[in-house]
């Protein structure tokens, strides 16, 4: 099944169990099924209650948090995640103020989708992975679609925190298979670490034997498996990656004994650098980890660039593959 | 269409009366408050505008969400006559309606909820009343906005929705001619009525501060955004009689002055002094108590995140 | 008002009509391009809108700002007629008028700038009317929009203050039915006309496709923007004949049918057979060789700011 | 001179000496002069070019952006940063990306103001620190006002630039005074670090004589001043205070040698967690100064919580001078 499916097949499940689920966004109903069709069939199921909207992501956004605001469970798409921006004051100022604001706690179920990231040729405002400025906002979760996270469970787990939430997801995994039953290929295994939001752990042989520990968001997964594969048949250098499902808030406690262990850990994001989660991350590590760690942290970001268009520019601008398995061949000379 | 209300007020129903009287004494109330140094922050008194939310008042039923504004204290004491829980509100006391959190432009209570940040709260009454066209029961979103709030985007992005959907929504416009320190020519080219047609949104025009033809006039348009689901805008040709928020008057004299001659305050205390004259003392020492009284409670309470 | 342009179209200029076609075989061959995978990102063609931006290209002089969407292919080529530079943009190619940076919908050139994200373009817009107002010479800031971006606030935000402040801007508004998938009926509440209106905007709609008539038609109008210095809304009445970006047309089959009835490319065709077929032959073939040309040139070159 | 009249001297100044300058913002012109009055007297001189607009964030920026495009110099105010949410796609999407995304450079002239900051009661809308959300933009510069630098160097050195960039002011250092001559008062003294974006240093007796180094944004000067005194008077514990101008991009260089000698760094800003500048400056130095720190970088942020409304509960949610106090300690018996 394909991450695409997977998520479709999410919000199917969603809207079939409960009656006060609305699904909202620009040309998500069928036949068209919205711009990366995870939406396709919603609407012919439940007309009343997935919408196609006009071009308005300040006032989806806005209706969503309404009808979260009298009870209901409202997921809006954002065509691409970059329109996000101009939905930022209902996201910021409005749905996760509400939860404290009013001096008790107003539970707010309202999940955003956004498809980010670049890679596909859409250009400067249709690539960005803009989940940055999104952190660190009290009572707003961020979520990473990711090929290992069953996404009936990620949606349950956003709404039923009663914070409003935004799942990103990068538009690259939507035609990737999920992962089932622990086995990624011949290669590469993996579980999950963690209870209350699992962590995703992908190791060689055995968990416990790995010289580097990338953390990467679940749109970086199969460039962190390739550069690992490469690391591995051709130096012999095994690496663990863990990928999470929810990046903020973040729980570091049940990763540090694996971080402990490792010659040096990368975190590798798509973003530009500056006042990412992985940044975020990486400050919290150090000192949870002091004097225990062989080497600083190593951020792979891509280039302080806007995302151009033309498909050779845009892949030197953007991490690949290539720019972790660099960063791991020299994780491995530190 | 524009209804101008006679200039002789109508004599109101004792409750109205106090209600309004409640509102006008507890703004000013503030004001001396904040003179006194004795609030901080800041709030925005509805001096001068205080009928329009009594006039709305038994429109509005239980189960129907109202969106307030910054300048909300007439809209809240309207709904509830909860003078006391507003104030602990402001003064950040024991018995606040949001434990002092929210404080003067951000409340909720029931389904009444006001925000601070012009225009947002369009497009959340929109989904409000999305989900309650679906509710069995004619349910109506009310919002109340300023003229000054029309120059945001999100409030044209609602209305397309609400026009779109056939929400039940209730745009309630308070036009005071101004909004902080910007008189509405220089902020609105074209009109509200303009507006509202272009999104094919029903719209009434009411000048005069009369509460009962006021209502009279509005409740079969209340119904009908009731019970045909579709959303109307009722715009106030009003006044504001006082400054934006504390001593920030910069308006000349005579636009002053022409707020104040439109005070349904004066208006009414000339046309019914009998009945005017014992509410007022009784509201006005009512409001004066209550300072008192919560004034002398301790800091309100919350279960903040932190220690 | 609403002018609709006779049925028959009238004789164009050879040079008018050739620029129709090269847009014509241009988008046509963009799709190609797409469907033999020698293209990737997206693009959106303007097929059956290209005498929108010929008809208004006399009318526009040097110096005006023109800002352009993401179906911007004909407005580019209308304007400076670089199909070359346009499709190095688009593929990526050395001689690329950005670079290969922007792509398709991000296109600078002198005073010509095309967004991707609908409704940021008019606020910019405004800006730079507002720079033009302030200097000697007569020029305006014009900016295509699609009807469906009427659904952002932004929009709004701008005409108000264009409006407010007179500043020289013309909105050019193709209004082809439909946004993306959606049927304008199902995402614009009332109408473009009365969207202007609400904000004091002059509004002109026009119907048909008659390059002649509509520049007749459009002189004196866009004079008034140019010299008054006062903002108009002009609203053509348009069909998208191709899908929304490549291979992703969700609509009808009798819609698709009444935009095919309506594309100029036929209509000229049958009125005009003498013309057109050697213009015709000629722009295609020209088009062709083009991207052959421009598809043997190196990948364009940026000084990138990275390795 | 207090802070406010710097500023706006600073603003009249940029107006008379360039007819291409604008200033842009609700409520800002005569007699009301804007909601913090730094615009005071400005449309008065210059009527055309000092324009009070409507209530429409989205667009003054926009426009600002399109006046910058055609070559001027363009400067917004937004009445309380907070509303900054509602320009964020001109900003990030379209202000910033220009500068780039047309594969050569374009100099956009643009500064956005933007009020910030609590402890002045007015609630949790009007009174965040959103410097973060606008972090790591390509070709988006952030400053902060402080008392230290002269605002018509700041604002020429940001219009210089040619990127678009927003100067955050945080409102309780508006009826502060300028400091003036590396004199403070009778404890404290300064200079600057740093020749390309001067970075202020406040000093006790010698700028070399410290134990711990504080870095904090303009707003916390004061609040970090407080906290240092009481530090050297009751424990004897003296500190540095390095308050830069210019917040991203930042330049660690100068300030290595000083970092390096502190028994620990303290990060303070009034921002809540997550995602921050602080957070960004801590995972630069951590490599920077791999093996010589003697003891994990500490961020001192405020709780992670919307800003109440009531004095006591907003004193209790922000960073105070006691809470730099209470890091300062520890630091001391880390
Ligand atoms: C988005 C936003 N911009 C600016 C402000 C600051 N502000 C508060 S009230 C106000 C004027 C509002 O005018 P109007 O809508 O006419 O309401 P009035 O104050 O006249 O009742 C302004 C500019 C705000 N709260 N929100
Ligand atoms: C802010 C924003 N939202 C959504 C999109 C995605 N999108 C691109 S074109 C389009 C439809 C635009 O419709 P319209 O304005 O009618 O122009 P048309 O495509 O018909 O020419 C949409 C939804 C976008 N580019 N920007
Ligand atoms: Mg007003
Ligand atoms: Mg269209």
């Amino acid at each position: 099944m394909r991450v695409a499916e997977n998520l479709n097949s999410a919000l199917l499940d969603l809207l079939a169990a409960d009656e006060d689920v609305f699904v909202l966004g620009e040309d998500i109903t069928d036949p068209y099924g919205g711009a990366f069709k995870v939406t396709r069939g919603l609407s012919t199921r439940f007309p009343g209650r997935v919408l196609a909207t006009p071009l308005s992501e300040g006032a989806i956004v806005g209706a969503a948090g309404g009808l979260a605001l009298a009870g209901d469970k409202a997921i809006v798409e954002i065509m691409f995640g970059d329109f996000a921006a101009l939905a930022f004051d209902q996201i910021v100022n409005f749905a996760s103020k509400s939860v404290t604001m009013y001096g008790r706690r107003v539970p707010l179920r309202l999940i955003v989708r956004c498809p980010v990231g670049g890679n596909r040729g859409y250009g400067p405002t249709h690539s960005q992975s803009l989940q940055k400025h999104f952190l660190g906002v009290p009572n707003l979760a961020l979520h990473e679609l990711s090929p290992f996270h069953d996404n009936a469970r990620v949606l349950a787990e956003m709404l039923a925190a009663g914070t409003p939430a935004i799942l990103f997801e990068d538009k690259v995994l939507y035609t990737q298979r999920m992962f089932q039953d622990g086995r990624i290929d011949d290669l590469f295994r993996y579980d999950f670490v963690g209870a209350e939001t699992p962590v995703a752990r992908v190791y060689l042989e055995r968990p416990d034997e790995y010289d580097n520990v990338i953390i990467a968001p679940g749109g970086m997964t199969h460039r962190a498996l390739t550069a690992m594969r490469a690391a591995f048949l051709e130096d012999e250098s095994s690496s663990l990656l863990l990928v999470p499902s929810r990046l903020y808030p973040f729980t570091l406690d049940p990763l540090l004994p694996i971080l402990a262990g490792a010659r040096q850990i990368i975190v590798v994001e798509e973003s530009t650098a500056g006042g990412t989660w992985g940044a975020e991350l990486a400050q919290e590590i150090y000192p949870r980890l002091w004097g225990r760690l062989r080497h600083p942290i190593r951020l792979v970001h891509s280039a302080d660039s806007v995302i151009p268009t033309a498909a050779h520019l845009e892949r030197r601008v953007l991490v690949q593959d290539d720019t972790i398995r660099a960063a791991l061949r020299e994780a491995d000379h530190a | 269409m524009t209804v101008t209300t006679e200039r002789r007020l109508s004599r109101l129903a004792a409750a109205d009366l106090d209600t309004m009287l409640l509102i006008r004494h507890f703004e000013l109330g503030l004001l001396d408050l904040f003179e006194q140094g004795k609030l901080n922050g800041t709030t925005h008194t509805c001096l001068g505008q205080e009928y329009i939310p009594v006039a709305l008042g038994p429109l509005l039923v239980d189960g129907d969400h109202v969106f307030s504004n910054h300048r909300g204290h007439g809209h809240y004491l309207s709904r509830f006559g909860d003078a006391h829980g507003l104030l602990a509100e402001i003064m950040g006391r024991q018995g606040a309606v949001c434990n002092g959190v929210g404080g003067s432009q951000h409340i909720l209570r029931g389904t009444y909820l006001s925000t601070g940040v012009q225009g947002q709260s369009l497009p959340v009454a929109a989904g409000v009343a999305l989900h309650l066209r679906r509710g069995g029961d004619p349910l109506l979103a009310a919002a109340y906005i300023g003229d000054g709030t029309w120059g945001e985007g999100a409030v044209y992005e609602a209305l397309n929705l609400a026009r779109l959907w056939s929400l039940p929504l209730l745009v309630v416009v308070e036009h005071n001619r101004i909004a902080q320190s910007t008189r509405t020519e220089d902020q609105m080219a074209g009109t509200i009525a303009g507006r509202a047609q272009a999104f094919g949104i029903r719209h009434q025009r009411i000048a005069g501060a009369d509460v009962n033809a006021i209502r009279e006039l509005l409740t079969p348009l209340v119904e009908e955004v009731r019970h045909r689901r579709e959303p109307a805008v009722v715009e106030f040709d009003t006044y504001r009689v006082g400054p934006h928020s504390k001593g920030d008057d910069s308006r000349d004299r005579p636009l002053i002055e022409e707020a104040a001659r439109h005070d349904w305050y004066r208006l009414y205390a000339e046309d019914h002094p009998e009945q005017f004259a014992p509410a007022d003392r009784r509201q006005r020492d009512r409001v004066a108590q209550i300072i008192h009284e919560v004034a002398a409670r301790p800091a309100s309470a919350w279960e903040s995140p932190c220690a």
